[in-house]
């Protein structure tokens, strides 16, 4: 056992332990940790971007290259600061639209790709019971998602049923390795505490 | 039963922290099978054809470091010791090209790789999926400057490598713990293509990923903390993988308990 | 026109006019649009549309303001932690008008905590619209719409904060969730609230079906904004819906017949693009 | 102007995307990349909305000295000292770094990890058996966790090799599959309702037309 002094590994056992002091109860040293770590966070993305996107934009795409379309693109941006301005906040409508319909075209552009292949992977040969299972499963799980079929009706109401099933199987599956993977992130920082920190090797 | 109800959340903290630190430093050594899913993920590394190159992502943080860290570095020993050349770099997780630094330095040296003509370091690049397009169409151009900001032009790897298409890059290994990750790698790179992807998985994705396995467009994945046991195990590194599976052993059996437990005061109180 | 000149090799179009391996892509997008364009124009001129079946997570939406009503506490409302480009948080501006005109035609405070400074500027505006459609723009109080933090778990704390501050007696939570949603879903719990969680982030999901009153399984949160708004154009759009899973359900159909009678038929993938 | 110029402004970009990724506009044709760098910068100014939002509501809970006022000096301290930081330096600069190695990313993780006692004592307090979906659903958690550590295996030999191949790999698929084919159809649905102006929230609608 070796206690490091380095003062970088130092800083971050102290904020570890700074934010585990939550577990006992709340208190005056988690909420400095909480503050320091929002400020810290909100600040670094800003500066990334600025640096990755807004300076070269403006130095080589505009300043070097002539694309001075980039120009509207830095207006366009600049117009979300119109909701602070009430009788002309209807203008910061302008660039929500334009990243709502990026979103939205890039939904229809580039999500088929990725779930036909889900479809055609889900031609499986009908020769084995984990394949009519899988076939079978798809089928009642999408039944489950219909809207407008009368569930009432016992035939379709009893497909949904077992869709269900599939359904709450897939969540128990997720659930129970969810459990499993958030104990990892603390083996993570214990691992970092005893090996890093204190030098334990053993 | 009432009092069992009203326990203090802190007890139970005590307790599963106490377990933890138990099977930390007095490990069970239970022994970890290796599963189907693991072979086929070693087996499609295994088999790329001789100097191929591949790609590896190492696309996360310090907060899935302890189950990703071992899986890359298992997945180095094994390309390595292959011969495959090695591109490594992500875009928009910074923090995982560091720790990945970290780790192929003493490994690159211990098989005599050399910078720039057997392995190269091209850092973390912003943009996510658009980098991704731009890299497709010119890799040099999309990373500009390595690891350690010099120009990447020169080296001779990235000089073999235009472009990130099948023609030149035989596997794409991603880490993956979030967005962008290995959904949009097999988007943007590895859809349509004969580029092999294998993903290094966090146990919570498994289940959303295990259908892109059975689809195919996943060539293989080392599915969570267990998954990177057994691939220890197959690329004949034991490390920090198979040593946790102890404590998760002891988490699942204390979670089960607590599940029980809370659930048999609910039924009996509803009564 | 200088900076469209981007790209050196081009790949060759297909038919003529698309990108290579997009002819089917496209004509999904399209057929689902037809789809939805015709269910709309029947619609409107006023033909029948199938019923849509209930679905309990929404239905209790008015059971929980209700409740919140009768207890004199407030309705907190959840976007999700994401931006207005993930349409999660889209489908959850659709509920939003509906809880904030339910809570203000009964008088029961309407809290909205947000996590992304862009759905938060949104959601103000469509709740100041809801109390204005009501007639109680003077109920409508702009603090009660909060941008919390845009860093997830600094967000998660303040939010717990609230829970236990301002005891609110229902929660709805619909959009994109990652951890936080256990954390949430946890704390309302055990608080005794009514909760109603949906979101289509698949391993988030069975904390909001264990934890939660009612949940919105995955497609279910886009149909909401559809079906609380009762109007029979947007229930046409989810007739569509359900015409494009009856077309994918029938090619699976066909798929798996094909594959089990001749295997190494690959007829139908490559009508599929080749997938 | 107020609210067609915005739906017009939507259709036209989502159109663009559409369009410049399934159509083949000539040889030297590209509106992708111009696109996602127009996307890129406007949302990077943006994220400054955030920046300034924050500092707007601080100052007042400072100026009002509401309850744990002090934490908002600390909270503007740090983000205004590391942005001088930040600006000097840029986001390579070596203390710049150092700060986010050693105190934001250890910060975060560990923030991150309380999910693990959080869901500890949410299965004794929270994770109930209400309906009947939720038995099935909490049942099913039960046998996978056990399956995925070797006490699984202990217990029972073929634990794990039953839950990954039954389990995980056949009725998971399925149920998965179901609900993302399901989720890609309503994210779908969602994108061309927007597009078609039928729901217009963003833009100040009520919610539907």
């Amino acid at each position: 056992m070796h206690i490091t002094s380095d003062p970088g590994i130092w800083c971050q056992a102290i904020c570890t332990l700074a934010v585990y002091t939550y577990l006992y109860k709340d208190n005056p040293i988690f909420r400095i940790a909480e503050n320091v770590f929002l400020g810290l966070a909100t600040t670094y993305w800003f500066v990334y971007s600025f640096f990755n996107y807004i300076k070269p934009a403006i130095v080589e795409w505009i300043g070097t290259n002539g694309q001075y379309h980039y120009v509207l693109a830095i207006i366009l941006g600049l117009l979300i600061f119109f909701r602070y301005v009430p009788s002309l906040s209807w203008i910061a409508r302008y660039p929500m639209s334009f990243w709502v319909g990026y979103g939205t075209g890039y939904t229809l552009a580039f999500t088929p790709a990725v779930w036909l292949n889900q479809i055609t992977a889900s031609f499986v040969a009908l020769n084995s019971l984990q394949n009519i299972l899988i076939f079978v499963g798809i089928l009642c799980t999408l039944v489950y998602f219909f809207f407008t079929l009368a569930k009432e009706n016992p035939v379709v109401g009893g497909i949904a049923e077992v869709g269900k099933w599939y359904i709450m199987i897939a969540l128990g599956s997720a659930f129970g390795n969810t459990v499993l993977y958030r104990w990892n992130l603390f083996l993570g920082r214990a691992n970092m505490l005893i090996t890093q920190w204190l030098g334990y090797t053993g | 039963m009432e009092r069992l109800m009203k326990i203090d959340r802190r007890l139970l903290y005590l307790i599963s922290v106490a377990l933890v630190a138990v099977t930390i430093f007095m490990p069970l050594g239970l022994p970890v099978k290796v599963s189907p899913l693991a072979v086929q993920t070693y087996d499609a590394i295994q088999n790329l054809p001789d100097n191929s190159v591949v790609l590896i992502a190492p696309m996360y943080d310090p907060g899935a470091a302890g189950e990703l860290n071992p899986m890359l570095k298992a997945m180095l020993y094994q390309c390595m010791e292959r011969g495959y050349k090695i591109i490594l770099g992500n875009t928009n997780w910074t923090l995982g090209v560091a720790i990945a630094h970290d780790m192929i330095t003493p490994i690159a040296a211990e098989f005599n790789y050399v910078y720039g003509t057997d392995y190269i370091e091209f850092g973390s690049k912003p943009g996510g999926s658009v980098w991704m397009q731009s890299a497709q169409t010119d890799l040099a151009g999309a990373a500009i400057v390595d690891f350690n900001n010099d120009p990447i032009g020169q080296f001779p790897l990235i000089q073999a490598v235009p472009r990130l298409t099948q023609e030149y890059i035989a596997a794409v290994l991603v880490l993956d713990c979030g967005t962008p990750g290995a959904v949009e790698w097999l988007q943007i790179i590895t859809q349509g293509t004969s580029i092999k992807l294998i993903v290094g998985e966090i146990q919570m994705s498994v289940p959303d990923s295990m259908t892109y396995v059975q689809s195919g467009q996943y060539n293989g994945m080392i599915a969570g903390s267990r998954g990177g046991a057994e691939y220890e195990q197959l690329v004949g590194r034991p490390g920090a993988a198979l040593k946790s599976q102890d404590t998760m052993s002891v988490i699942a059996l204390m979670v089960a308990l607590f599940i029980v437990l809370g659930n048999i005061g609910y039924v009996t109180r509803k009564r | 026109m200088m900076w469209l000149l981007a790209q050196e090799q081009a790949p060759v179009p297909t038919l003529g006019i698309f990108s290579a391996g997009s002819v089917i892509d496209f004509a999904i997008v399209l057929g689902l649009g037809v789809i939805i364009w015709v269910m709309v124009a029947r619609a409107r001129t006023g033909r029948k549309i199938p019923e849509i079946k209930k679905i309990a997570g929404l239905e209790a939406v008015d059971e929980a303001i209700g409740r919140a009503t009768e207890m004199g506490r407030p309705v907190v409302f959840i976007p999700g932690i994401l931006s207005v480009d993930n349409p999660q948080t889209l489908a959850a501006f659709g509920m939003v008008s509906h809880i904030a005109r339910q809570c203000a035609r009964y008088d029961t405070r309407f809290l909205a905590l947000n996590c992304d400074p862009l759905p938060y500027a949104v959601i103000e505006e469509i709740t100041r619209q809801a109390y204005l459609e009501e007639g109680r723009p003077d109920a409508f109080n702009p603090d009660d719409i909060r941008f919390l933090s845009a860093e997830q778990f600094a967000f998660t704390g303040a939010v717990i904060g609230i829970f236990e501050r301002e005891r609110p007696a229902a929660n709805i939570m619909i959009g994109a969730f990652y951890a936080e949603a256990m954390m949430l879903a946890e704390t309302g719990s055990f608080q005794g609230m009514i909760q109603i969680g949906g979101t289509a982030m698949t391993a988030q999901l069975p904390f909001f079906v264990a934890a939660c009153d009612y949940s919105l399984i995955g497609e279910e949160i886009y149909a909401a904004s559809a079906y609380l708004s009762k109007e029979p154009v947007m229930y046409g759009t989810v007739v569509a819906q359900d015409w494009l899973k009856i077309v994918l359900a029938l090619i699976i159909v066909v798929g798996a017949v094909l594959a089990t009678v001749s295997p190494d038929s690959t007829v139908l993938r490559d009508i599929l693009g080749g997938y | 102007m107020r609210k067609e110029g915005p739906m017009i402004l939507t259709v036209i970009s989502s159109l663009v995307v559409v369009f410049s990724t399934y159509f083949f506009l000539g040889q030297k044709w590209n509106l992708m990349e111009p696109l996602n760098n127009w996307f890129q910068i406007s949302y990077a100014i943006a994220l400054a909305l955030g920046f300034v939002n924050l500092t707007v509501i601080h100052v007042k809970y400072i100026q009002r000295k509401r309850e744990g006022w002090f934490y908002s000096i600390v909270l503007l301290l740090c983000m205004y000292a590391y942005l001088v930081l930040g600006m000097i330096q840029t986001q390579n600069g070596l203390q710049f770094d150092w700060i986010y190695v050693n105190a934001m990313s250890p910060l975060s993780a560990t923030m991150f990890s309380l999910v693990a006692f959080f869901i500890t004592s949410a299965a004794y307090r929270a994770f109930r058996i209400r309906t009947k979906e939720a038995t099935i659903l909490l049942v099913c958690a039960l046998f996978v966790m056990l399956g995925r550590a070797p006490i699984g295996d202990a217990i029972w030999g073929n634990w794990s090799a039953f839950v990954s191949k039954w389990v995980m790999g056949t009725l998971n698929v399925a149920g998965m599959r179901g609900i993302n084919l399901g989720i890609a159809v309503g994210g779908f649905a969602t994108a061309l309702r927007i597009m078609l102006g039928l729901e217009r929230a963003h833009i100040g609608g009520s919610g539907t037309q």
